[in-house]
């Protein structure tokens, strides 16, 4: 059967109504000291995600593993954009926000391989966790249901005229699920400070976009709400972050959602057991030439703000954070089983 | 002491919890300037203001959804779905949000859900349910089903408090049509506890929210008529559910009958069976009955609702029956 | 409070993208003996739901009961497009569109009454049965949920290649509601022959459309879907026949699915019981000049289509038709109680 | 004769049910090119094509409500639900729309749902779920939980040929670990009838899907080391329930166990305890025992997960219980 393809990259658009179309673009390019964090985020990323695999693959791993490679340059852009007061409703292509937010390595790890130490209490695994005093809050496996809980804290911050912004992500499949319109319907009405992303990446499981939507933009949906919508280049953080920014600042100013599809590729399968022979090899080399990660490595280099010892750093820094992690959680034990019995209610 | 009917014990509730705690808001389709369907938050907009009493858009399963959130984030929402029966449309956000996040995350989600239920008003298949049993198999979810002013306001004000999300039934059949002595003062009715609405020897009928008041009648009638001495034991929470309080009536009477309005089969009546089967058995001197509606949806001409539904006739049928075994 | 009040009327006008515009416009100005129906069909939703009314107010009617005051325009000149082979899914203010349809007054005034030899002898009320003889089926209450199903017969009939198109509505509250977008996410991308037409009428319920969207128009969300979108004066029966059927023609080519919007007002409370307060008096008094059943009667006679000979011969016939069946209906008994225990399985 | 895993007997079941009858499509996510998450139904789409093997958008609710309006429209819908979690999102259309329409309309809704259930694959409380009980308990949906690659192929056969809503509960720790002897021939399993997996005359189990294989391991054991005389049966069909063989076996016994995966309060065993203690209260010699999941969401850590499912040692120890009673 044949696939058709989207094209891949398609720049920042703008959905109707074009409001504030100009003076966005390039509006502030990040400092040298913020580059070097966007990149050692999505480098650290990408190497967390190499050793979840690796752990998987090694049976230590017992439940499911998900990755985010090609969407780097999303999840750190955006949450890049976010303050401390802000919350970060992340989903399962997103590791790069959690640590953006401030999620430690080990943490993370943890609730991976699903330990008693982890925030979860090994009650449940990957990025299902949440860190209030991150204002991180994870997602469940039900697509888009965090969508409307995402809105009621955006409801809870305007309500209480917090001014805190909240960010959250769907993929192209989970933006046809009913929790995406019925939230964006609500926080549009009350002008909540949300900021939805869709992770647009040509698949949802084995499924390409053509069989999701024949919009020409995800980003359209956007005008049916009457909020601003964005697609942008999600391989590009520069791109990412700009537009974010400004979403994030309306919001904070009290305009209103926004809706941001962020165009990447889902390089690895749908989880670490597919194999994803349904993507055409075509697609996928077109698409490794934009890597995210490369892309930022690339014009760093290119800048001279990152240089060959400079990177070699980073990549021993992280390689060490990630080793202290995996063994801290690997020594880590199961929590007591009997306490699975408890916890239900709060007393 | 004011005499009141169980809608205005609700909104007394309610009302008096929105004063005491800032954080309390309410949530859902019409409840401000229209003061609601059936006008449980009437004159609320004006007095707590917009903040606090939320028109929200139709969408069942964003109202829900914005009330964990709300919760997450500290606030303590009341979110009224205008008939029980639309819950349906929000049912992910329910068992899948609300009730596992403290076991998951071990944050509290203090929020409630206002569901007017119940059959007898002529709603037909889809303004009639009773959708309690749904709920009472999901793990994390309080369930409470007053039955009288008192026990609605006590209810609604402990559900308000309760660090738990909390699905407050009200039937409404009872919103005009029940009256009672309702103190004015701040007093709340535990969760968790049954409470013996008749005390009696022969017979336990263990039953909750709209069906209670028909056993009564029927309590009261085979006291005069057979002088029959029947226990009424009014569940008033199912979640937590008072095992305790099952348990003793049916351990003195050895005999038990369980009413609900709900159908029959998988109800609340089918676990309270079970336990008793199972934790009082060696105290049984009868089969344990259950009298539900019938295991259809709600028909809507009235005959044939009537047919439908438990009534005191039926309850004085099936009291007789256990009690000549 | 103050009630935010859109532009009433809007015209015709289309959603991005613009497809098809051109062409479209009174592309067939209906014949006369169409006209003469359409005015029927209007006249006798009229009639029929004040003898509904008067019904409710007796007692009689024990359950809810819905009008659709202000909407017969859109329920009558939409379901007029519709052929026999085609699928009529209406909503709770679409009596004129079952008429249309071919649905006797009897058996909707039996429904209304819930007697046993009613469509669905007795076990539901109002608009929720379904005649498969004639292609319609009813809704139930929940808001929406209809969609879906809908969209399952234009599946069916694209399986089958039989070109039956499906119609059917909702309500500017209802469309916020999570089944409407998944509805139009799986008829989108499978170009389903389904027509859907948001009856825009000012409130849902007490909630004024200000807290419902914020979208210029709810025709603006076609355009997420990438489907076609119109806003139409839903008043003007002319322009609702039109624009529906071009919307049901290219459903009807394989073209896919398109979204109406029709811009009414809902001239009674949300039901029978309601004396709808909260409606401003100023906003009633602007749309009663725009009466739906009062425009076509002007134009008719304008164009001597209609003649007050001919206009009293209707109304006689209407009013025949409605004694017939509310006597009809009044003499039929309720269904035998014991029968509600049956039916729930097919054998 | 084949020897079939579990799922190959689903698939095998499907397959000549489309053979059979061209009204019959599937529908659902990722079931075309892919095969399903599951892989049921690889290999269909090549065979069948596009217009009978439908890859639909992500969106369980209108997955659902297609079905019903296929169905309605004279089309077989066999919708997969990618887990069964997921069926949440998607509830409405079940209990509203599919359940209730044949009452209402006098109209027949032939669909099957499949949903691959169960826990003890690490799934966490989001892949885990065994969500039969809320259907249960909603008149109108026929449910079948198959335990054998006998009864898998015989029960997706019948449930296709229904005329009813079938909503049809596959195990998916069964898919590949439990292998059987499938006929090749054209058989059904009636929907609607228990099946005595072991005989046995001191104690009776009740169980379905997934515990059925630990219960019939522990019965084993129990012979082989006690003496015990353990009866497993597997009910197979949840709607109808097959009562009359869940009292004999009761009668026979006197004695029961009732076993499954689903959280306990609430569940399945709730109604046939309650069945069980209205109508062979006199054949009863012991309390009615539960053994079920705990009251929580599915925990994750493994350990825990372990020690919140029923499993065989704990189905041992239940029925040494009872046997000393
Ligand atoms: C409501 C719901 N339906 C189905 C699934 C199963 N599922 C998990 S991820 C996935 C694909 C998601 O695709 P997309 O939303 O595009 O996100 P991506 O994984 O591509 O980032 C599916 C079908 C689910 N988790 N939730
Ligand atoms: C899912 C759902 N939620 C709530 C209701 C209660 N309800 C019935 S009609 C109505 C208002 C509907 O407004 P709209 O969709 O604009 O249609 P209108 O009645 O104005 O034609 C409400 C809230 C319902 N029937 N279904
Ligand atoms: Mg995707
Ligand atoms: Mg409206």
């Amino acid at each position: 059967m044949a696939v058709a393809v989207r094209k891949k990259s398609v720049g920042i658009s703008f959905s109707q109504p074009r409001k504030k179309a100009n003076g966005l673009l390039l509006r502030i390019a990040p400092s040298k000291e913020k580059y070097l964090r966007l990149y050692y985020y999505m480098r650290l990323t990408r190497e967390f995600e190499k050793t979840i695999l690796k752990l998987y693959r090694q049976g230590k791993i017992v439940g499911g593993a998900y990755t985010g490679n090609g969407n780097e340059a999303t999840s750190v852009g955006s949450a890049f954009c976010l303050k401390k007061e802000d919350y970060l409703f992340p989903m399962h292509r997103d590791l790069g926000a959690h640590f953006v937010k401030g999620q430690s390595v080990r943490n993370l790890m943890l609730q991976h391989l699903g330990r008693g130490n982890s925030l979860t209490c090994g009650r449940d695994g990957t990025g299902h966790y949440a860190d209030p005093s991150l204002r991180i809050y994870g997602n469940i496996s039900h697509l888009a249901a965090m969508i409307p809980v995402a809105t009621g804290v955006a409801l809870a911050s305007k309500l209480r005229k917090e001014k805190s912004v909240v960010m959250t992500y769907i993929g192209d499949g989970g933006s046809n699920v009913g929790d995406f319109h019925e939230s964006l319907a609500m926080a549009s009405v009350m002008k909540l400070p949300l900021v939805l992303i869709i992770e647009n990446n040509q698949y949802a499981y084995s499924t390409p976009i053509a069989k999701q939507f024949i919009a020409e933009r995800l980003s359209d949906r956007a005008v049916g709400y009457g909020i601003p919508g964005f697609t942008i280049d999600g391989t590009n953080v520069d791109e990412v972050y700009q537009v974010c920014s400004e979403a994030v600042d309306r919001a904070r100013r009290g305009e209103g959602p926004a809706l941001i599809e962020s165009v990447t590729m889902r390089m690895h399968g749908h989880s670490a057991h597919d194999g994803a022979e349904y993507v055409p090899k075509k697609l996928l080399e077109e698409w490794k030439e934009n890597d995210p990660v490369a892309n930022i490595e690339t014009l760093l280099l290119s800048k001279k703000i990152l240089t060959p010892g400079l990177k070699l750093e980073y990549e021993r820094k992280i390689a060490d954070e990630l080793d202290d992690a995996a063994q801290f959680a690997l020594e880590s034990p199961y929590p007591p089983a009997e306490e699975a019995a408890e916890g239900v209610f709060a007393v | 002491m004011a005499f009141l009917t169980y809608i205005e014990a609700i909104s007394k509730g309610m009302w008096e919890e929105m004063e005491r705690d800032s954080s309390v808001f309410l949530l859902g389709e019409d409840i401000g300037e229209f003061g609601g369907a059936f006008k449980a938050t009437q004159g609320f907009l004006q007095h707590f203001g917009e903040d606090r009493v939320i028109d929200t858009v139709l969408a069942e399963s964003a109202i829900l959804g914005a009330s964990v959130g709300a919760a997450l984030a500290g606030m303590k929402p009341v979110a009224e779905m205008q008939f029980s029966d639309f819950v349906t449309c929000g049912f992910n956000q329910l068992v899948n949000n609300a009730a596992t996040t403290h076991y998951r995350w071990n944050i509290p989600v203090p929020m409630v859900v206002r569901l007017p239920s119940g059959a007898g008003i002529h709603g037909g298949p889809f303004h009639s349910r009773n959708p309690e049993a749904w709920f009472f198999h999901q793990p994390g979810l309080k369930i409470v089903v007053p039955s009288t002013p008192y026990d609605a306001k006590g209810l609604i004000k402990a559900a308000i408090r309760d660090p738990n999300p909390v699905l407050y039934f009200e039937h409404k059949r009872l919103y005009r049509h029940v009256k009672g002595e309702v103190p004015d003062d701040d007093y709340v009715v535990e969760i968790g506890k049954a409470d013996v609405k008749r005390e009696g020897t022969d017979i336990s009928v263990i039953t909750y929210g709209g069906t209670t008041h028909q056993t009564l009648e029927a309590a009261e009638l085979l006291r005069q008529e057979n002088d029959m001495s029947v226990e009424v034991l009014d569940l008033r929470s199912l979640v937590p559910l008072d095992k305790d309080a099952i348990l003793s009536s049916v351990r003195k009477t050895g005999k038990v009958l369980i009413v609900h309005e709900d159908n029959l089969t998988g109800g609340i009546g089918a676990e309270v069976a079970a336990l008793i089967a199972e934790f009082a058995f060696q105290n049984l001197d009868a089969p344990i009955k259950r009298l539900a509606a019938l295991d259809t949806p709600t028909p809507y001409s009235p005959t044939s609702e009537e047919f439908f539904l438990p009534n005191k006739e039926k309850i004085v049928n099936a009291l007789k029956e256990l009690a000549r075994y």
